[in-house]
């Protein structure tokens, strides 16, 4: 956030007071959005907004792996449910077993940079495509495995899911029911827009200090060119492996936060389309570029939302009459949006900088 | 009835549709490099124009000979479905050839949800029932049970993958077509109409797609507009492990997806013990398919791309 | 004192003898050239010392250390740094990051360090940019270090994988033609490189096609044809050598 | 920034989409909003489209009828929303008809969207009456809010397994599911009352819904020789799967759930359906009072028959409409314990509610494919 505050405010101002007043102004907005939002177009829209959070992560935690590493994955999305059934069977009645939140976190995340790691393991000899077909098919073995661990033992419950998952709770404060603070009343969806606030912001500084460093740019070089990543010297293995179990660190916790949220998870919700969506996000927004990700993931979890409500509105308007089913005219539009996005932009929405200043210009100069 | 050789003729007939299928992503990714997502979207269009085909034709001339009848639908499917695959390829791939290379990936999954939501406006949410235009005869064959639709399935397909292996390696189109996969630039040089010759690969890629869409609808007496998803999956799959690119890959390819997942159904359960029983038929296959490219990463037929220094 | 060894190098490609029984011996501070026709192996021998191609048999030992089955990645570590015939910058890098790229074998900031922004980390960042500055300035290219690596000139793309390539900090420097598609005053400055890098201590071996620059710059020159070392001695002898004008026939050599 | 710049297009589509979102109407009615939510995108849409239908038609007699609720003339409205059968979008469309001020919610179709779902409503106090999720964790969350007027997987599978052994006499039965939370739910009751009944399971045999070829699985059925074959999933699978059946040669008996029993089945299954058993919760539809009539008039309507739950969401919908007027309150918190204690002839049965939600002394009854048609063969189950 910062790089991207500092860009934008010298490119306007230059000045430094203009800056800090944006930081303030940005964090005032962002404080106010889910009131603003639950008080004019309604509470839905503050979920709609955590989920968009959510997926940001997630859309985040994939960039690493495609738009650092450049390794196709289509399969993320298994992270994303390694991470909420570990969430869901260390905090739910199904095991009996209510760990809080501050020990399910990092076991989630760490379970899913486990099985970033595993997964990854075999697939590091493969390129390109050969490798988008083999995550795909780790995602659904995944997926598959989840529904249909009912039985021999009873893991996961198979198809019919795991309930009444813990929310995250603060000193037996439970965050999906309304609190009272200071006289301002805060619903569970409230709360959650801070709290994955807050961890998207994390996610966004970590994500900007990796790719600034060391093992970034490996990251990049990886992408750019392998064998000469090699010849500098580069572990590739380890270093992809790296990505992979970064990557799903992300798409852990985001899973995580999901089965707290929704109280219940189900095979369903990870299948093959939600990782081609998250996909979607990172290339659509501009693939390798953390901000423009964010816009992606942002846009493709609040555009079908808004075509959602508008689709037999507009139809309305314009014809006086609903001539197609509005949710078959949502997904076209959707469908629509994607390609024309991709031919006027085909590098996506917001892509990374040509230039980007990672030397000072005195050090240039001298 | 012999149980095995049942498995293996189930596995021939399912391996066969998903070659059909597979060729057509393995020629597109032969020549472009792409991925083509939408592709199992054509199979599903054409099964559902055969379909309004043969429908039609029912309720206006009830008395038509069924083999004309399929003949009129088949054509009807294959030319929509050409010129199907010339527009998308024509929109939605050709400006972006020169883009970086995850973006004919995303405009290949909106065409995709494109054709989805478009088939379901025009042809309705439901499971369509395909009419039986030809009585079902079952005969057997080696102990196991095949009907004439199999039969047709079988026949048909390998007949067309035959045709298409010859047009490929012994007529002037089919030199230009290889010529364009191996390098763009050269063959562009050599007088090859580039352009002409992408557009001519997605369009029999497409027709094979329709005549695939009709078997399917013809075996399985459904026809619905999400039906091309996940069979284009299974088709991919079967490309990469035969080794992408590789057209007798993707025939060897599409029969051993189809082997491994009747087999694999039908014995894995027992072999273990009831725990991996045929909810797994999916994994058996990518689990095969993974084995297979840990080993050989450009699958069974694949050339041995060497990174070149 | 030896630096490089190759002991009785073989490689063959599926029946096709790339390379028959080659040894050869690089000496510390030693400019060393390989030439030979289209062919001959010169590439092949090049990605078996780099560790890309395993030999099928023979040895190959560096500092006084095997380095026979090593990734590319482990021979680099180990001390030789390469560049590419046909240009491997990464493209969408800055030229600047590019060499930071390079220092990566010297440095050791791992994801701990850099999702903290340690003190430790944050110095050692700073002591690459100022390293690579310096590289850069080293080859001459430091005003173009904002700009990324596509856009440079062919003469600069060559500096750059150079300078990349020193940033590893190698004991052997091995340059895949570096000469190719320069013009005359580019070939000359690129001389005054490779002689400038010796003399800091930096070994090289040179594969070229330019025979007269290797005629020039090369402490001793071996000499490949059919995947065999026909000849390996000083210009001057290797120039007069019959077998070495007999596999030249069509007169190359000046 | 970027928050901002999507806010701005929000609020200017919510603009758009408020307009026509009146309270009154032009009449002077009271506007009550029922929200109904089921998957209208995807491969089960056409189910969704069914319930919407089955609700809309309700809610429209109830308009008909000109009521009054607390001296105040009503008009009802029904707001319907997607849910794609995507869990997470089942609790955002959830949270939206709260916002939008419903008073009572017909949804959701699946048991894997009904169950986030409900959370939402319970949380909120919206009454929640599912046409068809047959899960039991749905009423078994403790939620008072939570109702359905459709057998649970416990009861249907009861009669199904009872059914199976002691009716059909078969002992030696192969079970397939299609793994949805449905069908795995049905396949596991049906199990364990077969063993209850002294029946014998051959095999278990799965698949997916994404599925149309069975053969792999039905050969290895074949090689057990089962007397009857169970196939707990709906019925665009079972159409294709009964023709393969034939064509293998199996003989074996077909029985299946509520799912199957559809005339959509019959044309999928052609002349090879004959002969299948499939079970549906009520009695028959043209039984009832007012039956038939709501099977002419919906084709009448939307030109197409009945899918198969329609019937429940209309149920689903006057259960509530009954609630509220016996309550003399649209107020979700008045309403509800009247809701509870429903006792309403539905074209779909009697139906009454548990100390749970779940449908009381819901009986089921069995029909048989003969000579193309469903045969009504009996009912099961019913007293208290």
């Amino acid at each position: 956030m910062k790089y991207f505050m500092q860009d934008l405010w010298r490119r306007f101002t230059g000045n430094r007071r203009a800056l800090f007043f944006g930081y303030v102004l940005l964090f005032v907005a962002l404080a106010l959005l889910p009131f603003l939002l639950s008080n004019t177009v309604g509470r839905t829209w503050v979920r709609i907004l955590d989920f968009a959070l959510i997926y940001a992560m997630l859309a985040l935690g994939l960039n690493i792996v495609v738009g650092f590493a450049g390794l196709l994955d289509l399969g993320y999305i298994a992270f994303y449910a390694v991470g909420a059934y570990t969430w869901a069977l260390l905090a739910s009645p199904q095991f009996d077993l209510h760990l809080p939140f501050w020990a399910i976190l990092p076991i989630g995340a760490g379970m899913a940079a486990l099985f970033g790691v595993l997964l990854g393991a075999p697939t590091l000899r493969l390129r390109g495509d050969y490798l988008a077909i083999v995550t795909l098919g780790f995602g659904e073995i995944i997926r598959i495995f989840l529904n249909n661990l009912d039985h021999p033992v009873n893991v996961t419950n198979g198809p019919i899911g795991i309930n009444k998952i813990d929310p995250i709770s603060i000193g037996g404060a439970d965050l999906t029911k309304t609190h009272e603070l200071l006289g301002i009343v805060f619903s569970g969806v409230h709360i959650y827009y801070y709290v994955l606030l807050i961890l998207l912001f994390l996610t966004i500084v970590i994500c900007v200090r990796l790719e600034k460093s060391r093992i970034g740019r490996a990251w990049l070089a990886i992408r750019e060119d392998e064998l000469a990543a090699q010849a500098m010297g580069i572990n590739t293995r380890n270093v992809k492996l790296l990505a992979f179990a970064l990557g799903a660190m992300f798409g852990g916790v985001a899973g995580g936060l999901f089965a707290s949220l929704q109280g219940f998870v189900s095979p369903e919700s990870f299948g093959l389309l939600e990782s081609i969506m998250v996909l979607c996000m990172v290339v659509l927004g501009g693939m390798g570029h953390v901000y423009g990700v964010l816009l992606g993931a942002l846009l493709l979890t609040v555009l079908p939302e808004i075509l959602r409500s508008t689709a037999s509105p507009i139809q309305r308007t314009l014809f006086g009459e609903v001539y197609i089913d509005p949710e078959a005219l949502r997904m076209l539009l959707f469908g629509l949006a994607l390609i024309l996005v991709m031919l006027v932009r085909p590098t996506g929405l917001w892509p990374a900088p040509k230039r980007r200043t990672v030397i000072d210009q005195d050090i240039v100069e001298d | 009835m012999d149980i095995f050789a049942q498995q293996v003729l189930n596995g021939l007939v399912l391996g066969s549709v998903y070659a059909l299928v597979a060729l057509g992503y393995t020629m597109v990714y032969g020549i472009l490099g792409l991925i083509n997502f939408a592709h199992g979207e054509v199979v599903m269009i054409g099964a559902m124009i055969a379909l309004a085909v043969v429908s039609a034709l029912l309720s206006v001339f009830p008395e038509m000979s069924p083999f004309l009848m399929i003949a009129l639908a088949g054509t009807a499917a294959i030319l929509v479905c050409m010129s199907l695959a010339f527009f998308i390829e024509r929109l939605a791939y050709r400006p972006l050839r020169n883009a970086p290379r995850l973006a004919p990936l995303i405009t290949a999954i909106g065409i995709s949800i494109l054709l989805q939501n478009i088939a379901m406006i025009i042809w309705g949410r439901k499971y369509k029932t395909v009419p039986q235009i030809f009585p079902t005869e079952t005969f057997e064959l080696f102990g196991a049970n095949i009907t004439s639709v199999q039969i047709f399935i079988i026949t048909v397909s390998a007949l067309l993958m035959a045709g298409l292996l010859v047009i490929v390696h012994f007529t002037k189109l089919g030199r230009a077509m290889r010529a364009t996969s191996e390098s763009q630039r050269v063959a562009g040089l050599m007088g090859i109409n580039v352009n002409k010759i992408i557009s001519v690969t997605f369009m029999i890629g497409a027709g094979l797609a329709a005549v695939a869409g009709i078997l399917i609808a013809g075996n399985y007496s459904v026809a619905h507009y999400s039906m091309g998803f996940m069979l284009g999956l299974k088709a991919f799959t079967a490309a990469v492990l035969g080794g992408i690119g590789n057209l007798g890959g993707a025939v060897l390819g599409g029969l051993l997806l189809g082997l491994i997942e009747s087999i694999g159904a039908g014995y894995i359960g027992d072999l273990t013990g009831g725990f991996l029983g045929s909810h797994y038929q999916d994994v058996f296959a990518f689990v095969v398919l993974i084995v297979v490219l840990v080993f050989r990463p450009t699958g069974i037929m694949g050339e041995r791309v060497s990174e070149r220094a | 004192m030896s630096l490089l060894e190759l002991v009785k190098i073989n490689k063959n490609f599926g029946g096709v003898q790339a390379l028959d029984d080659v040894s050869l011996t690089i000496n510390k501070g030693e400019i060393y050239g390989l030439i030979g026709p289209n062919g001959a192996g010169k590439t092949t021998l090049f990605n078996v010392i780099t560790g890309v191609y395993l030999p099928n048999n023979g040895g190959i030992s560096f500092d006084q250390q095997s380095i026979v089955g090593r990734k590319p990645y482990q021979v680099a570590l180990a001390g030789i740094a390469r560049t590419f015939q046909n240009i491997r910058l990464f493209q969408n890098m800055t030229v600047m990051e590019n060499v930071m790229v390079g220092m990566h074998a010297n440095t050791s900031t791992g994801s701990f360090g850099a999702i903290f922004s340690t003190k430790s980390a944050r110095h050692e960042e700073k002591m690459i940019r100022e390293q690579s500055a310096k590289w850069l300035s080293y080859v001459g290219i430091l005003t173009e270090a904002n700009n990324l690596a596509r856009n440079l000139s062919y003469g600069d793309q060559r500096r750059l994988e150079i300078a990349r390539a020193l940033a590893t900090k190698p004991k052997l420097l091995a340059l895949d033609e570096p000469a190719a598609g320069m013009n005359a005053t580019e070939t000359e400055e690129l001389k005054l490189l490779i002689q400038r890098i010796r003399n800091d201590g930096i070994s090289i071996l040179l594969i070229e096609h330019d025979v007269k620059l290797i005629m020039n710059l090369c402490d001793r020159v071996a000499v490949l044809d059919f995947g065999q070392k026909i000849a390996e001695d000083v210009p001057q002898r290797v120039r007069t050598d019959p077998k070495v004008i007999q596999a030249y026939i069509g007169g190359e050599l000046p | 920034m970027i928050l901002k710049r999507s806010l701005a297009i929000v609020v200017a589509a919510m603009v758009v989409a408020g307009c026509g979102a009146e309270s009154e109407t032009s009449d002077g009615k009271q506007i009550i909003n029922i929200g109904h939510v089921g998957p209208l995108t995807g491969p089960i849409s056409h189910l969704g489209k069914d319930n919407e239908r089955g609700a809309g038609l309700a809610v429209d007699e109830a308009n008909e009828l000109d009521l009054v609720i607390d001296g105040i003339p009503i008009q009802f409205r029904l707001l319907s929303e997607d849910d794609e059968a995507n869990p997470q979008k089942a609790t955002v469309v959830a949270q939206k008809l709260v916002d939008s001020n419903i008073v009572g919610v017909v949804g959701h179709l699946n048991s894997g969207t009904t169950i986030p779902a409900s959370t939402i409503y319970f949380n909120s106090g919206i009454p929640q009456v599912s046409p068809s999720a047959t899960a039991i964790t749905y009423t078994h969350q403790d939620y008072q809010t939570a109702h359905r007027v459709m057998a649970n997987d416990e009861q249907q599978g009861k009669v199904l397994g009872d059914y199976a052994v002691k009716t059909l006499g078969a002992m030696g039965i192969a079970i397939i599911d299609d793994r949805s939370a449905y069908g795995k739910g049905l396949a596991d009751e049906f199990e364990s009352a077969i063993k209850d009944a002294g029946g014998k399971i051959l095999t278990r045999e799965f698949t997916d819904i994404t599925k149309t070829d069975f053969t792999a699985i039905l050969t290895k059925i074949k090689g057990l020789n089962p007397d009857l074959i169970f196939y707990g999933g709906m019925d665009s699978q079972a159409g294709p799967m009964m023709k393969q059946i034939k064509n293998l040669g199996l003989t074996s008996l077909f029985l299946a759930g509520d799912g199957v029993q559809t005339t959509q089945f019959m044309v999928l299954a052609g002349a090879e359906g004959e002969g299948a058993y499939a079970s549906s919760p009520g009695l028959p539809l043209d039984q009832m009072a007012g039956g038939k009539e709501f099977r002419e008039k919906f084709k009448q309507i939307y030109r197409e028959d009945i899918q198969l739950y329609a019937p429940y969401a209309y149920d689903a919908t006057f259960v509530m409409i009954n609630a509220m007027m016996r309550a003399n309150s649209t107020d979700p918190a008045i309403y509800l314990p009247f809701l509870r204690n429903t006792d309403f002839p539905g074209v779909t049965g009697r139906i009454r509610f548990d100390e749970r939600g779940d449908l009381r002394g819901g009986s089921i009854s069995l029909y048989q494919v003969v000579e193309g048609k469903w045969q009504y063969v009996e009912t099961i189950g019913g007293a208290d």
